[in-house]
């Protein structure tokens, strides 16, 4: 019997990592008139459903598919997160 | 008018003007089906009879078009334009709009109208090697036209890149008139073995209908959903909520490039139709209807993207990258299995039939039978009111004397200074900023990339299996229009864009094919815009018969207005010619010192509609300048010729900006100076800054004046050498009874030399466009998303 | 005649201009499709130019996971020729053949254009024929070129000569980092292209196969071909490495 | 006296829009020999602190800066993530 858990990844651009669309959100703000906003880091982030017989299972396979494909390890860290178990459909 | 957007149709809106067909429309459907249509063949009906797909506006006044030729292998009514050019290959190019998608949501707007009309250029059997891009936006200074201008460029190339088809050419305008209302015209040229020519038809019935390419969705139902909350018992929020904007997939597309056209090569297919605006819907009535044809679509064959999708969904879902092959039921394996290769999903999804009628059936059940006639070439035709406006302002008559409209020196102005706002205007600077962000290398036969007069693309150029020709020959492809001029003389606007465009190609060497065009226009149920396009359609036949061209294709785009004003209307042209030897093609820009400039043609008066007299202003009656299509035809003759005798060293077409910005860009793109004298026929303004046609700036190399001179007399076009290259100025003197007269008169000095540094021209040209939009020089932008 | 692999991947739109080029310079240009899991016996590969796998996800990765970059990364194991250009650089790269990685281009835009390029070194098997003509003119078509690599890496590379290619101004004086165009996506020491410490696997952004002829405006970048064939034919001639490989894998 | 939140702000196509990305994910787990994934999203993740008086106020900036400039409303759905008060340096 297996189950469906639905995951995300955040994948970011390490810290020290150049990060021009971090530099390009922070630029466009004046236009906007917004202000106090600072820190911006640009990622990704990835949802996905992973059908397997347990969440300890299911994460694994998360895991693997983030640090294998997800991110490059050179320049980025990411985080899985989740989960909520789905009826399987 | 309704203030608030209505959340969906009022109970008693019927339903097929909720779809938007009329009563009249919906009794002309009543008439061919001889009953009332349902649900689903309305739904198929009115995307079928929308302006989009029939041409029901325009179709009469289409019909009057020269579309023949001795080399047209395929003309109108096709997917695209097909001439033959010898040695077994053959040319197919077309231009189409995406303007109210892009609008809406500029990137995905631009990228998918390169998509759709790539797949318009591989459905005839030929490979991509070209794109152009003409655009038009409202003022750069303001925060949307930046917004719009950014997402549009950046879905051109995000498209285009990534596809593999480089980026040639294309155009840039601001004019106000488009504010609320961009235009985005792609063209795009292929090039095929005429043996490999396909046809969109759907022959032989008991062949098969095969869908292969993206799943579908609910891309695009837009105004159609209605019926989801009408039929089908969505709720109206429901259906305002189905997603209507298309988003385009460069890399599925690639894919089906690649497919297509091995399918092709392999001689698997009866017919190939790409599946655009109304879906699998016109791909099957337009194919079956070509060939005579029926075609039973069996819906449940149709691989979804979306769960419980209904019917009508399917049917007209506009779904991208996305073909229909007819294919032998023989076949079916060998064609699986290229798409397979391609990781294409592909699916048998219909038969063609005898009986003529598009049928769609689910579950064993027939849910609509439709004639495919009735959705296509017998669809609903409308004869529309035509009306000229009150007040315009004429041409001059082609040798009506000359009227000076001398404001020049009236105004006290430096032409030296008028020269350097010209040419760091927003619409005459340079387009690096924006082709700079497209792949124009790619397939490396780019032999003129985008930025200065026409893109040309090697041919024969061998590699892939292929052997290299020699001389290589090559292909030269622009678009223009003249638009300011069509808003005061519609006739004569479609006039001049069709002699610019072929002259751009022409004083390469190239011998133009045919003429491709998209008709950007406004509500033709105005009659004053109905006119506009019936005069814009007799001023593009008129000038491709004198120019012995014919209109391989085109497109219509209808509707283009907005709260904020109607556009100028916009005849988009674009030409392709062929060069015999690509090696010997000119360029416009200078090539060394101490050779001859060489004017050939003459100013006629008139400056409405230019660059000139949007900056400066003008005399309120001043008129466009007029055009003479039988001296437009010798001087691009004439050029041709003298370029084939080899007496031409550079050749640069007059237009934005008058001849002053024709010698400064010559001069910028070369540094190389040059000083002139001339002779001054109206005014100042009127010889230095006036558009007015059938002019070419030459230059060639002192023993080659004598042989061009003559030429020049057989072929009975005016020419004038004005001086020499060379130094690093450019200096303009202006000479004769006219200027010094008009001048004096006024109790000025003659109007002063235009004396500019060539780098100063150069750094104004550079820099013009990125500061009209407020972009930095490395280019960095707005974040994605937004 | 010398023969040359060129790696094709869905997606990928150099592939016919690498291929061509090939030709040009005098070797028999192969096609390898992603799918296949030897390299029918080449003695170089070219990881060519495009968007493979559509580039989605971050450049080149999901290529890298092909059976055909397997028995690349295998060959280039043994010592066989292997070079990427620009989205098989990005590939190569995220195989981890050459160090590095390539970022989104500084300004956040796809360029297209002309740049100037330095060769650094001459004594590789992707350079011994490209000199002494410089700096060369070449284009580049990319939008996420930015060269990348933490600092102990970067000094490494500038110490041990694995940086092979540098954007450079058009008199061949060292382009800026940041906020010089002549450093198109802004990339760290601009770097343009990087070889592997053994010497045989090498990838540089710009393209040197769309630049082998005068009539498409350069060809500064025919020498780097040439030198690619000219290596894989001497060392297919001496039985060494790149043959064997090939025909064991 | 204002404190610093940090959001992460999570935009994702919306349901029913093509996701060529996720797409192309889910095309490569073969070769990747990972089995039993579905229903991949490609999204961005954006982080970014904000400082403001209190954290209502923290968070309406954030969800201007999402709704008007990080996400597109036509085609993509957004969420914003929060929020850790930290320190103001
Ligand atoms: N302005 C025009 N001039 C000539 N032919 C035109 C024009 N507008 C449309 N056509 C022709 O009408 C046919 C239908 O056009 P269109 O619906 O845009 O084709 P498609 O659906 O293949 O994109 C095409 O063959 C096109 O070339
Ligand atoms: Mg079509």
């Amino acid at each position: 019997m297996s189950s469906q858990f639905r995951f995300a990844v955040n994948v970011l651009p390490k810290d020290g990592i150049l990060d021009p669309q971090g530099r390009a959100v922070e630029g466009s703000l004046g236009h906007l008139g917004i202000e106090g906003v600072s820190g911006v880091r640009v990622g990704r982030r990835v949802e996905l459903t992973v059908t397997a017989v347990d969440e300890a299972a299911a994460r694994a396979t998360a895991e693997r598919l983030a640090s294998e494909l997800l991110a490059n390890p050179l320049i980025e860290s990411y985080v899985v997160e989740g989960t909520r178990r789905e009826p399987v459909r | 008018m309704t203030l608030e957007p209505a959340a969906g149709p009022p109970a008693e809106t019927p339903l097929h003007r909720a779809l938007g067909l009329t009563d009249e429309e919906l009794d002309a459907i009543v008439a061919r089906l001889g009953r009332a249509p349902n649900d689903l063949e309305l739904a198929m009906f009115s995307v079928m009879w929308s302006e989009h797909c029939s041409y029901k506006s325009s179709k009469p006044l289409l019909a009057t078009l020269p579309t023949h030729g001795a080399d047209v292998v395929a003309g109108p009514g096709e997917n695209a334009g097909v001439v033959s050019i010898g040695d077994g290959l053959a040319v197919a190019f077309k231009i189409e709009s995406h303007n109210h998608p892009s609008a809406v949501e500029p990137y995905q707007g631009a990228a998918t109208g390169v998509g759709g009309i790539l797949r318009d250029i591989f459905a005839m059997g030929a490979r991509p090697v070209a794109v152009l891009d003409a655009l038009r936006f409202g003022d750069p200074a303001d925060a949307r036209t930046r917004h719009l201008v950014d997402g549009v460029v950046r879905g051109v190339g995000g498209y285009g890149n990534c596809v593999g088809v480089p980026t040639v050419g294309g155009e840039l305008v601001f004019d106000p008139s488009y504010q609320g209302n961009p235009l985005v015209n792609v063209m795009a040229i292929g090039v095929l073995e005429e043996r490999l020519l396909t046809r969109a038809a759907a022959p032989g019935p008991g062949n098969l209908v095969v869908l292969f390419g993206s799943a579908t969705g609910r891309d695009g139902i837009g105004g159609a959903s209605v019926l989801a909350s009408a039929t089908f018992g969505d709720d109206a929020a429901g259906a305002s909520k189905r997603p209507s904007v298309q988003v385009g997939d460069p890399f599925a597309e690639k894919l089906l490039i690649e497919a297509s056209l091995e399918l092709v090569e392999a001689g698997l297919v009866e017919g190939l139709q790409d599946l655009g605006a109304a879906g699998i819907t016109c791909g099957v009535s337009e194919t079956a209807d070509r060939a005579g044809t029926g075609i039973e679509v069996d819906l449940d064959a149709i691989p979804r993207r979306e769960p419980a999708m209904a019917p009508f969904e399917v049917m007209i879902s506009e779904s991208q990258e996305r073909m229909v092959a007819i294919v032998r039921p023989e076949r079916r394996a060998a064609v699986e299995a290229v798409c397979a290769r391609w990781n294409l999903p592909c699916a048998v999804i219909g038969r063609v039939t005898a009986d003529g009628d598009i049928a769609v059936t689910s579950e064993g059940r027939e849910l609509a039978r439709v004639p495919a006639r009735a959705l296509t070439s017998d669809a609903i035709v409308h004869h529309r009111l035509a009306a000229p406006p009150e007040r315009r302002r004429a041409a001059p008559a082609p040798g009506a004397p000359d009227e000076a409209t001398d404001l020049l020196p009236e105004r006290g102005m430096d032409p030296g200074a008028v020269l350097l706002a010209l040419v760091g205007s927003p619409n005459l600077a340079s387009r690096r900023p924006v082709y700079e962000q497209y792949d124009s290398t790619v397939q490396a036969n780019t032999v003129a990339r985008p930025g200065r007069g026409a893109a040309i693309v090697r041919l024969d150029g061998g590699g892939a299996g292929r052997p290299a020709r020699q001389p290589a020959r090559g292909i030269v492809a622009t678009t223009d229009s003249v638009a300011p001029v069509g808003a005061l003389d519609p006739w004569l606007g479609a006039a001049l864009s069709v002699a610019e465009a072929t002259r751009n190609v022409s004083i390469t060497g190239a011998r133009p094919l045919g003429v491709t065009n998209c008709l950007n226009f406004g509500d033709p149920t105005r009659p004053e815009a109905f006119w506009q396009l019936g005069e814009a359609v007799r001023g593009l036949a008129d000038a491709c018969r004198a120019l012995g061209l014919p209109v391989t294709g085109g497109n219509v785009s209808l509707y283009n207005e907005s709260p904020a004003g109607r556009i100028l209307p916009t005849p988009e042209i674009g030409v392709v010619g062929l060069l015999d030897d690509v090696e010997r093609h000119v360029g416009p820009a200078f090539v060394r010192g101490g050779d001859h400039v060489v004017l050939a043609g003459r100013a006629t008066p008139g400056l409405a509609g230019s660059d000139y007299a949007r900056l400066a202003g003008l005399a309120p009656e001043d008129g466009p300048p007029g055009i003479d299509l039988e001296l437009e035809a010798r001087l691009q003759r004439f050029v041709r010729e003298a370029i084939h005798a080899g007496l031409v060293a550079s050749a640069q077409d007059v237009s934005g900006g008058g001849l002053g910005v024709a010698v400064a860009e010559a001069c910028l793109w070369s540094g190389i100076g040059a000083e002139l004298r001339l002779p001054i026929a109206s005014s100042p303004a009127v010889d230095l800054f006036g558009e007015s046609p059938s002019r070419i700036l030459l230059s060639a190399r002192p023993d080659a004046m004598p042989r061009l001179l003559e030429l020049g007399r057989a072929f009975d076009v005016p020419i004038e050498a004005i001086g020499l290259t060379g130094g690093r100025r450019v200096v303009i003197e202006l000479a004769g009874a006219g200027a010094t007269g008009a001048a004096e008169e006024r109790g000025s000095r003659v109007a002063d030399s235009v004396d500019v540094a060539v780098a100063d021209l150069r750094h104004a040209w550079d820099h013009g466009l990125a500061r009209a939009l407020g972009w930095d020089e490395l280019g960095a932008g707005a974040p994605e998303g937004r | 005649m010398t023969r040359i692999g060129v790696v094709i991947f869905p997606g990928s739109n150099r592939d016919r201009d690498t291929l061509r080029a090939i030709e040009v310079a005098g070797a028999e240009p192969a096609a390898l499709w992603h799918e296949q899991a030897t390299l029918d016996g080449v003695s170089a590969v070219i990881v060519p130019g495009g968007f493979a796998y559509g580039d989605y996800l971050r450049a080149g990765v999901i290529a890298r996971f092909s059976p055909i970059m397997r028995a690349v990364s295998a060959f280039a194991a043994d010592g066989g020729l292997v070079l990427g250009i620009c989205n098989g650089f990005q590939v190569i790269a995220e195989a981890g053949l050459v160090p590095g990685a390539l970022l989104r281009n500084r300004g956040l835009r796809f360029l297209g254009r002309d740049v100037h390029l330095a060769i650094e070194r001459f004594d590789t098997p992707f350079t011994a024929l490209a000199g002494p003509r410089r700096p060369l003119r070449v284009p580049i078509a990319h939008g996420e070129g930015c060269y990348f690599a933490d600092p102990a890496t970067l000094a490494a590379l500038d110490r041990d000569g694995q940086v092979l290619f540098r954007y450079v101004h058009p008199d061949g004086t060292p382009a800026g980092e940041a906020g010089d165009p002549d450093n198109p996506n802004g990339s760290l020491r601009a770097i343009a292209g990087v070889i592997n410490a053994r010497g045989n696997v090498a990838g540089l952004m710009p393209h040197p196969e769309c630049a082998i002829e005068p009539l498409l405006g350069s060809d500064d970048g025919l020498g780097i071909i040439r030198s690619l064939v000219e290596s894989a034919g001497a060392a297919a001639h001496a039985g060494s490495a790149p043959s064997l490989a090939g025909s064991a894998a």
